[in-house]
């Protein structure tokens, strides 16, 4: 019935979203080894236990709820109906040239990386069962809303449309990554920080993370599996102008991750003398995050700024973080909140489709749903369950009291 | 029976444990451990904040010799060991009534 | 001579078939992580030897002798001709759509994933060259022999063909998880337990893995590389219909895992009152496994429900066989083998096309085959190079006694 | 106003470059895991952090500098002109089937591997600072001038020209490996041996690595990328050759590291009486170098037994070179350098199109000149910001004097 | 001069080690150790079978001093280790007949 | 009151432990130790290179007993410990002059 070039095209948009969602899934993988590497040892295999329950725990619940909250494709409970093809399209009238179940796929593995990014800035304190039953909430329900008013289009609860505001956003600069960091302050605030991050004097104390060579791999991991979270964000590849689009944000990608880690070092060079590899690894997070919001527009040359910008600000972001007393163990907050506002605000500077007064209301937009809704949810997990670990649990690790087992059993530890 | 007890600075073990086998010490019992005396920590910065490693990392050495042997013991770790920089570290001497080898039940001098 | 239709979809499909398999060979890095990550410090060197020269010994075998035996595809001596393309047909008559290099390719890779499964259960104990020894003859005759009954669709032994009876097996629930489990039990049972791992009081003995970290990303791994394992398994992807079976199978193997996480912790929590990480690493490979016999048919609600009881029916397996004291110190036997064959008998409610009698003899003839020729082969070499270490050895790890170096020399050790 | 097939051509042939390239990027991560297996404790995290800034330098100055250098595309400054599409050629005249982003993105992380070779030899002893202003010439001047040469086409400062001599190297065991390590061994010459490497009386002390798990990871890791360098660099997939010929490579790349595997394991074994798997690790890695220069001609028993012989060959060498007190920590000069030589010789045996003559010149005009001008590089840092950290440095290990803090904090070390 | 050993709960060390130094004790050995005492390990599970954590980290100190100064330093540790549960520890006091500091070879007194 | 210091091979430890505590030894501190002795270490290679471990991994185990406890404690050891190779180790006695419970401030031998 179709036309063998509209086969074509359908198959290997598909196949192009399929691979970019595997490497997005694979992000999954360098948050967890990114966490479980800045962490102290004894809270490894909790936070081991949280990143891999917390990504099935999306998974089921974008299923079940978040998807068709998001995108209404009317494909009916539990998404029975995702099966068919893009061509007859789900539900009818809408028409996709590419598999419904492709799309969900590389959808699905989104939703984790929001959450995430929560649970490096509550790691070292926060209940596990408590931080599932918010992943729970926020998969489901706190993500889904947002995204169907931007990705899905819909109105702010039947107030405006950020999209005709002028919002742009095309990864998720703001959609995914603020997101999450708004849902991590929330609980950052009603949790405290850990015992001992903050001396009788009021001053920082440092407490570093148990295994570098875990975290650098995290960052290298996200950073390879940022090429499919951005490049996948492009829609389609079977044609020239969109493969050159792909093309472009692939190297956007690489070049803005460059910037951040060269911005990142630079300033932690000038500002201890050192080259605090932890600060670079955020560094080059940062720079992913920024581009997030634009990749296709910037030149290379643009990208690698924008980038390093972002790795400069990060250090002063998480220096000034631990100055509030908010204590966020692996940066997350600043990197993916504070770094992605950047990254909203600096989209109109390439691409006129984008309004500097929307990015500014879509912010504020996403950033206040999230935050609120995350902090009612919080306050009444802590109301009920409790969010934190007593302080005997916490001074022995989370490993013992809520996994009964340690990351590195053999291993003397100082 | 003497126990002589040094704490020194981890990279010269290899020179004192020659030593002392130069001079027919046969047993030596080896710990790492920290220290704290005179020489100082450092500091160091992590993510922005202060990061004090106020101990040092030393190295215990024991061995349990005859009493007569204990002035050349000693004298054969203050060798070695000796840099001539802060926290090279100290030497204790303190009584041992017996010792026995496990494997032979031997005890006393022959049991060293 | 060909069409630009036809040369774009012969393309295609192989750089599917690239990718793929790609991402099938990455899942030996899972293995060997996983494993190293689940035996003591003092096998860890060990273990990652075996593994990596277990990957290099199955791409040998295969070639020289393995591939021609299960697809009789007239190759020639070491595959000479597989360099011509599949239009052409290698050795004429049957043609294929694809590169014959890149079939090979991701063929070769699924042989290095069952005797992959092997090792980890006969770790820690079991002599290096011996273990090799019996990966040259699966890789180059007992698993190609069974993989001719199925895949290669050729008569048992003469007498019954399989696929004739109705049985099924998409990507080798059975033909690869199974099979390599049988390998392993029959090693296992020879070999008898770790020392110290049953007490004189005949109670089992905990023996915690050096590095959690490394299991999980192991786990990871083998996830990411298991939409490799079944996305490929459908053999192409060039038009609406398969591109579609693609997406549907990436979907469903990821809700499986999903729901194998979920399974396995809900079980250990309610059996122990604690999150057991490396039982919910062992639920992940479940639902994996066991969506692996049929991963296109379900709907992604089924394909959960699968995953969520292979992860409960793995926790109360991996307990089972501690209590009949076969010794698995990484859960092969439960993960690849009880649950290979509740995939396999799970086929028949969603797939038409295979009957619950079929899938039984399926999975008798392939146990029955796999485990009585290993039995023989481990035998014989037991009886030859003897295939457990000395006591002293054992004790003192094999790390030193077979590999001559510490796996982590510098880290001091409890 | 392009034809559909022709888009679609485009469109593949794009996504096959960017996916290759992703895997090439993933190598970087190889290498940092490799290195940081295998030195010392005490160096990891500084080891770390060249590796990964090392790869955001080589994106830069390739952006900056020696892209154009190197192809002379006429993308202006720092390739603004790189957005466009490969149709429309870049600054006209020629024209691309493929997105010229895409192009870029595949070179600039072939750089980046080159400098990566040299980390590894320098590995515990050289300043981080120093390095990475090596880091910085390198690839903007010296790889790319080289490079201009050969897959460039220019002649040799206007005297002679590579291609025309019959010099022919596939994916870069010369322009890429050997070159790096020549690199290398300038450096290596200049810095001398780690301290205690070579003890009083002249004999070779083992410097153990401090992390196995981790360095057989990098292997793996770099096993997987390696099928985006090689397969890469066929340079088109969308017709029934290419696509042969890319289902080719990846094949023969698998073998001949499964090859090398083998030949230093059993070299290995027969000189030391142990499976030694620092030694298998170079060996896979050895394969995959010989195999480079030309991937797509041999047959694949020839790319086994090639990779066999440079698997034996890279023991020797790492024997051989320790003999002449030349320390290089992960074998680098023997892996990339030694057997890249090899790779090139090979070539003719396969390849019609090559002449031993030709890759001879080849080899000594890619040595010549990347030795010496490194050696320049290295003797004028030397003598301003100089090369080698302090004895008490070293001897307290680069983590603390570089960067600051400890890769393992928690952890007793021996 | 004595050696005054005591076993403390790790956690306390920082404060033990601060109240030496406000006396004036200025040098200090510290070892990781296990202890096995009134106070029991833990049992956990592991994949379903058990594993008896039958040891308890604790932190050895070890510091030689003048024999007036015995008394001030046992209170010293008492009062910083003391948490009132079981596990609090033991200070053992034993005799020391030597003392050299490498460095200058000083003796007595004067090498503490 | 004296002070029974064993150096052991490490898989003894628990038989020690368990013989210790059946003739009602109750506390015990155990710290992980390298010796050198008569028992030789081995020679590894890497990567071609010689490796010398020429230290053996052993266990070292001190427990504080009344005098008349002594003899008991040195039989226990000895018969658990006991493997009749070479390598198994020693066990010293000194003296101890006080003993403080730092949880109660009980001294003497209701401290043990
Ligand atoms: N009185 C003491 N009791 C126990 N250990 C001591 C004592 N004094 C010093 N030490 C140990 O010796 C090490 C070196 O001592 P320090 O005062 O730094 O320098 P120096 O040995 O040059 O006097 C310390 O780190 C500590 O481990
Ligand atoms: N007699 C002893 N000899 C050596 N060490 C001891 C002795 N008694 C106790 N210890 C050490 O002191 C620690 C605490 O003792 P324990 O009996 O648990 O509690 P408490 O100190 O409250 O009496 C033990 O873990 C052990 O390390
Ligand atoms: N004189 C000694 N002083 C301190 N420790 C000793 C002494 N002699 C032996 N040791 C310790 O006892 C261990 C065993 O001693 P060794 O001489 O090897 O065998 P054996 O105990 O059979 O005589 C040594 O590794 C060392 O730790």
């Amino acid at each position: 019935m179709e036309t063998p070039i509209f086969e074509l095209q359908y198959a290997l948009d598909t196949f192009y979203f399929l691979v970019c969602g595997a490497l997005v899934m694979w992000m999954a993988a360098g948050f967890a080894m990114l966490e479980a590497g800045l962490v102290r040892a004894k809270n490894t295999t909790e936070i081991l236990t949280k990143n891999i329950a917390l990504f099935a725990v999306a998974c089921i619940m974008y299923m079940a709820v978040g998807y068709e909250l998001m995108y209404d494709k009317g494909l009916g409970m539990f998404l029975s109906g995702i099966m068919g093809d893009g061509v007859a399209g789900a539900a009818a009238e809408e028409k996709a040239s590419y598999a419904p179940s492709a799309d969900f796929f590389f959808q699905v593995v989104f939703v984790a990386t929001a959450m995430s990014i929560v649970s490096g800035a509550v790691a070292e304190r926060m209940k596990l069962w408590s931080f599932l039953l918010f992943a729970v909430v926020l998969t489901a329900v706190i993500y889904p809303v947002e995204g169907s008013w931007t990705w899905g289009g819909m109105d702010v609860f039947g107030l405006y449309n950020l999209g005709d505001l002028g919002f742009s956003d095309f990864a998720g600069s703001g959609i995914v990554h603020m997101a999450g960091a708004a849902a991590a302050l929330a609980g950052v605030l009603l949790l405290g920080a850990r015992k001992g991050k903050y001396n009788a004097q009021g001053q920082v104390v440092a407490i570093p993370g148990a295994n570098l060579p875990m975290a650098t791999l995290g960052t290298f991991i996200l950073w390879m599996g940022w090429f499919g979270f951005n490049g996948g964000s492009v829609l389609a590849t079977a044609s020239v102008d969109s493969a050159n689009s792909v093309a472009v944000v692939f190297m956007n990608t690489n070049m803005a991750a460059a910037g951040g880690l060269v911005g990142a070092l630079l300033a932690a060079r000038l500002l201890y003398g050192k080259a605090d590899l932890t600060m670079v690894l955020n560094g080059v997070l940062a720079g992913l995050v920024v581009i997030t919001a634009e990749p296709s527009t910037p030149t290379p040359l643009l990208a690698t700024l924008f980038g390093l910008v972002a790795g400069v600000l990060v250090v002063f972001s998480i220096i000034g973080l631990d100055k509030l007393k908010i204590d966020d163990p692996v940066g997350a907050i600043s990197v993916h909140g504070v770094v992605g506002l950047l990254g909203l605000l600096l989209v109109p500077v390439t691409n006129d489709n984008a309004s500097l007064l929307g990015q500014i209301i879509g912010a504020v937009t996403i950033f206040t749903w999230v935050f609120v809704s995350s902090l009612a949810v919080w306050a009444l997990i802590k109301a009920t369950l409790g969010i934190r670990v007593s302080a005997a649990e916490e001074y022995q690790g989370g490993d013992l009291s809520e996994c009964g087992m340690e990351a590195y059993p053999e291993f003397m530890s100082q | 029976m003497k126990l002589v007890t040094a704490v020194i600075k981890p990279f010269k073990l290899d020179d004192v444990r020659e030593s002392l086998s130069e001079i027919g010490v046969q047993g030596i019992t080896v710990t790492e451990v920290k220290g704290f005396g005179r020489q100082k920590g450092h500091t160091e910065l992590y993510r922005g904040a202060e990061y004090v490693v106020d101990f040092l990392p030393k190295v215990k050495l024991e061995t349990v010799v005859a009493d007569d042997r204990v002035e050349q013991v000693i004298e054969a770790i203050t060798n070695a060991a000796n840099t001539g920089k802060i926290g090279d570290g100290k030497i204790f001497v303190s009584p041992i009534e017996q010792i026995i080898r496990i494997r032979t039940g031997e005890t006393g001098a022959e049991a060293v």
